[in-house]
């Protein structure tokens, strides 16, 4: 196929990372609950046929074995507690929270002791351990099993948060999150999961920490987040034909966050609006809204906005939850009224 | 425990009803027109009904992801239950929970529970309601094998222990947490013994015996109701269909499924049992299955003539009141 | 002692406010970790002889008996969920989580299943509960014990939030916390529970979503929260000798925020700044300062600066807490920078 | 189990250190020379040193907000763990932890901990280490009465029991968690018991016999190490100082601590019971008696005399990397 890139979709790229990380470093393990599936089950054939909420990580037991790939009760304190006192005595465990919306039970062993292990330890520990969770909504997965909630691990010191748009990025940044010496979470939005792209298929990493421009533009910068950054393309797309050139940033990586790369597109374009799909109270909207007003102010010309989701819980019916997302056309007005400026 | 003849024709009545939902439920699901994450109660009838049939309104349950069979056995209408999965208006939650938070706390269905183990303290919590105001009502929480793994269990169990709290546990084990058998995740093996750790009773019951269920139930009520605190129940029984819809079930044998389907089912039990002893005619059970048949029916046509919900619904019902007052 | 005020700790309003609501309406009730003390000892003397971790709760059983006053074991989830599930069936419960730092624990049963029940369940249910908890550095309790977390309650939809500054205000505010349908976190920083001011003896309100001026200035609005009321108020001073004069503001409430005033008073001084004792990223402070450069834009002349504590855990060392608190200096810093503009 | 004559010694040796570290401590908090939050482990001290006198470097051990015992008895050295608790530089976690986290990972020691059943977790993970590496090495987790009544509790002893992970739990049951007594906040009253829920042993253990400790550990690591999962440990203690340093203990006589402090003390009755076996001579115990308390002095002045860490240090250890590569 020479010349030819190979493409993957999203999902695809991060089973392919998991599997080339736990054949490079035998120190990775992987854990959560019907990551492989079947457990206990006396039929033949019944090994392997969950492979986590997506199937990602199925074909990972028969080349790793049960030692490296685990199922796990449904005891997310007690695993990924687990994955955190593996990670302080020598391993880099992989832990499956599922769905992000679940970290209630597990909370204080991520953030009390895995976020916070070094520190109190004086620089004498640490925890390489990766979560990976599934965020957003759109699926009609209602309360429990539709929020983003990375605006909280984002606050949490200790903790790096990592959100891949692209299944090359999620390949690179996946690679990268299980070689950090600190705990990341890996957050997968599951409307992304089968998006195709190409995906270089040797081991490579993108690095924490770096934005990328999505599209160049000169009259308003738009940092979107996860699926927004789609959202916000569609809305340059038709921002273009009004003769509205916007830039379009993908954080990639929310904490740390390459606030650089989005000063300095303020700088140039005067201009800033945010697309979050997280609830709008002290979160990352807020947060890149408040960098710039402080760090970027004298290159403002107008307000920054914000479009997010409302403060309300994720509604079930397609007609609530099509209201809560944010849209093109929300985008649209937004950089429509800063440019009006 | 002898059940009156009203009592088994209601009991008849909502085990047909939960089975006929759910295989409705299964179509409409499989013809796009439910949205969302659906897990269907098919096969576990005679636990819901059997523990249900001790209740009235004013008592509490707390239910799990797969709870269109605990809000049947509670009373609530088919009609606002399947405009609820259609996410119209008209549903029980307005259209803003769906499956697997369906609820009517006017008929004391606390909610399905998208949290695995997250109804135990909430159920803990109206016991203690109960407690408090003396009203002598009692409080049912559902969950799964699975779910007993979770801290909540421990935590909730203690609790309503110590403070012998109305309160009754019932674990609906039905083998599998998605694709993970209870063998493998249940440390112990036996659930219903993890009650010794409390000092509470424990009883292992045969859920798909409506009778087995129904009996134990009331000796656990009638404990709670003299103030002895809780008793956890596990019940052993089966679920016809996958985990959610969608599941290819390649965790377990078609056989299996089939053997429990087929001889193994707590509907055909119970009819067997009560047209033998001769408690009930087979043609009323006739009529009811044809009654119910309609229900469902009505109940569909219902939800698809129903309205979605206004996009402006989307931030209403989040408080009370929340207004800045200035 | 006509005309004089009756003054009592900010500890000690709490506790009227407690007696005085458990009197008012019998569906109130308490609950907790040695909230009582001496619970199952046989020692006559023994009850009541802990109060919770403050003492605050002492001779509440007395009063109201054990039915309605009740020690807890060491389950945060068990007994918070059931804190919820009361509120859903007609009581009114107050529960003591102690410090804001075990919110790891219980947390699902506060955000998932408290927090979104009336949503989730079409707004047939309410949820009338209180949460109090400890909050704040200060008295070096090291990273377990003293964090401020506000900004990830705030970010719940579903949830208020309530910090009271004055013993005037704690018990109007835990009053109206009390009487209200929705589940509301009443946090006490730990180092303002002796703090003594005038306060009435009968029951009052003070309403949810009201913040208070403190200080009335023209060149420059702080917003402080907490503790950092005081520093703001010492850095005011300080800053009144050079010819600053410093408007500031006590939200009193995070959520829902008084936004209201303190947009007006940007609009008057032009100048913002936030003092916030929580970590940085996605907090109350940039929540404040994208509120504020959205909506006021247009009066700012000058960066929206913030203090924050730094993006770490909080340290024990008596050096390391003092350099982690913000400090009055650090308020000082930021103040003059804004209005050297 | 016979325990070699040096292994006495060095028992007797950690016991003592934890006694007077511990009383040192005390009045040291008294005189206002260590700030932040103290909870002092005298009087438990049979159960630090009895399960930890089998232990290693490379085996693991997570503990409580009650740690200092566990430290000294894992091997931390007095001076870095006073300079620790005195807030300096030079302290175990360079004064960034304190009492509540004080810890030393090149030990084992996975820290002290504020969280009330957080350690649980950890150990499964340390175990889990042991078991994915082959590496021989266990982990035990020590914990509370009060503790035990936390999910994590049954998280981890689930997920231990079915990995049969080489761990031990240690339950420090000294009958109160901070006011309330053991009988009012654990169902079922026997904790030891609990462990049937899981299908692993449990056993009950008098924590203030040092020997008790010691063989009742030694069966549970040898199970551990021979792949036969982990084992539940009740040992049951008496705590002489007050929940906390500042605690006013209503909740408990004068006359219940004398009683314990002068009739059940775990170290007057270790060496007790070895002088009149003959296994080891008074006057040897008298002298690690004089140099232990010269290392105390010793360790008081070493932290008296260390730096406090400068101010710019708070914002470092934070995590390993963090740069924004750009
Ligand atoms: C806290 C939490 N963890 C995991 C899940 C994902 N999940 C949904 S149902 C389920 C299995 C539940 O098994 P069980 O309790 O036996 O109930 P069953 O489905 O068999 O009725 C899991 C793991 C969840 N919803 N919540
Ligand atoms: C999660 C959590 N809840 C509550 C507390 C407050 N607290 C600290 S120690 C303690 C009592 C612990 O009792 P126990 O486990 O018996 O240990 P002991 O103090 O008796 O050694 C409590 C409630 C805490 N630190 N963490
Ligand atoms: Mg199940
Ligand atoms: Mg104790």
């Amino acid at each position: 196929m020479m010349g030819e890139e190979r493409t993957l979709t999203l999902g695809l790229a991060i089973r392919e990372a998991l599997h080339q990380e736990m054949e490079r470093d035998p120190t990775v393990i992987i854990m959560g609950e019907d990551i492989v599936g079947g457990a206990g089950s006396d039929e033949p054939g019944a090994e392997d046929s969950w492979g986590g909420p997506m199937g990602i990580t199925r074909g990972l037991v028969g080349k790793f074995g049960h030692n490296r790939v685990r199922d796990t009760p449904i005891s997310e304190a007690g695993f990924i507690g687990a994955a955190v006192g593996a990670a302080a005595t020598g391993l880099r465990p992989i832990a499956a929270l599922m769905f992000i919306d679940f970290f209630g039970i597990p909370m204080d062993q991520i953030y009390n002791q895995g976020a916070k292990l070094r520190y109190m330890f004086g620089g004498k520990a640490k925890v390489p351990m990766v979560i990976r969770a599934l965020i957003g909504a759109g699926v009609n997965a209602a309360a429990q099993h539709s929020q983003s909630l990375y605006s909280i691990f984002t606050h949490i010191p200790g903790l790096k948060v990592v959100i891949p748009t692209t299944p090359y990025d999620a390949k690179g940044l996946l690679i990268s999150a299980i070689r950090d010496d600190d705990p990341v979470f890996f957050l997968e939005h599951k409307t992304l999961l089968g998006e195709r792209g190409p995906v270089p298929e040797e081991p490579y990493t993108v690095p924490l920490g770096v934005a990328e421009i999505r599209r160049e533009g000169s009259d308003v910068t738009v940092v979107a987040i996860a699926k927004m950054v789609n959202v916000a393309l569609s809305a340059a797309e038709i921002l273009e034909s009004e003769g509205v050139s916007v830039e379009v940033i993908d954080p990639r990586t929310l904490s740390p966050l390459d606030g650089g790369t989005i000063l300095d597109s303020v700088e140039k374009t005067g201009r800033l609006v945010i697309v979050d799909e997280d609830t709008p109270r002290c979160s990352l909207a807020t947060d890149i809204a408040a960098l710039a007003a402080d760090e970027a102010f004298y290159s403002l010309e107008a307000p920054i906005k914000r479009i997010t989701a409302p403060h309300t819980p994720v509604p079930f019916s397609p007609t609530l939850e099509n209201a809560y997302i944010p849209s093109p056309e929300q985008v649209v007005a937004a950089v429509r009224e800063v440019m009006a400026v | 425990m002898d059940i009156p003849r009203d009592k088994l024709l209601e009991i008849y009545e909502r085990m047909v009803t939960i089975r006929k939902f759910e295989d409705r439920v299964h179509d409409e699901y499989a013809a796009g027109r439910i949205p969302g994450f659906v897990h269907l109660y098919a096969g576990e009838e005679a636990v819901a009904v059997g523990v249900c049939a001790h209740l009235s309104d004013a008592d509490s349950i707390t239910s799990t992801h797969r709870g269109h069979g605990h809000c049947i056995a509670k009373g609530v209408g088919v009609n606002e239950m399947m405009a609820e999965l259609y996410g119209r208006a008209t549903g029980a939650c307005k259209g803003k929970g769906g499956s697997m938070h369906i609820a009517d706390i006017d008929r004391g269905m606390l909610g399905a529970n998208g949290i695995v183990g997250g109804g135990v303290p909430l159920a803990c919590g109206a016991a203690l309601t109960a407690q408090v105001q003396g009203s002598g009502v009692v409080a049912v929480s559902f969950f799964g094998d699975g779910g007993a793994n979770e801290g909540t269990f421990h935590e909730g169990l203690n609790l309503a222990a110590i403070w012998k709290l109305p309160a009754i546990f019932v674990v609906e084990n039905n083998r599998y947490a998605q694709s993970t058998s209870v063998k493998y995740a249940s440390a112990g093996g036996d659930i219903a013994a993890r009650a010794q750790a409390y000092g509470i009773p424990g009883v292992t019951v045969d859920g798909l015996d409506l009778f087995d269920v129904y009996e134990t139930t009331g000796a656990a009520i009638d404990r709670a109701r003299a103030g002895d605190g809780p008793t956890l129940l596990e019940c052993q029984t089966y679920r016809f269909y996958g985990h959610y819809e969608g599941d290819t079930q390649g965790y377990r044998s078609r056989e299996e499924i089939e053997e429990y389907r087929t001889n193994h089912c707590a509907i055909l039990r119970f009819r067997n049992r009560v047209t033998e002893q001769g408690l009930v005619a087979a043609d009323e059970l006739d009529a009811i299955d044809a009654q119910v048949a309609d229900a469902i029916d009505a109940a569909v046509e219902f939800a698809a003539n129903s309205p979605f919900p206004d996009a402006s619904e989307v931030t209403t019902d989040v408080y009370v009141n929340y207004q800045e007052v200035i």
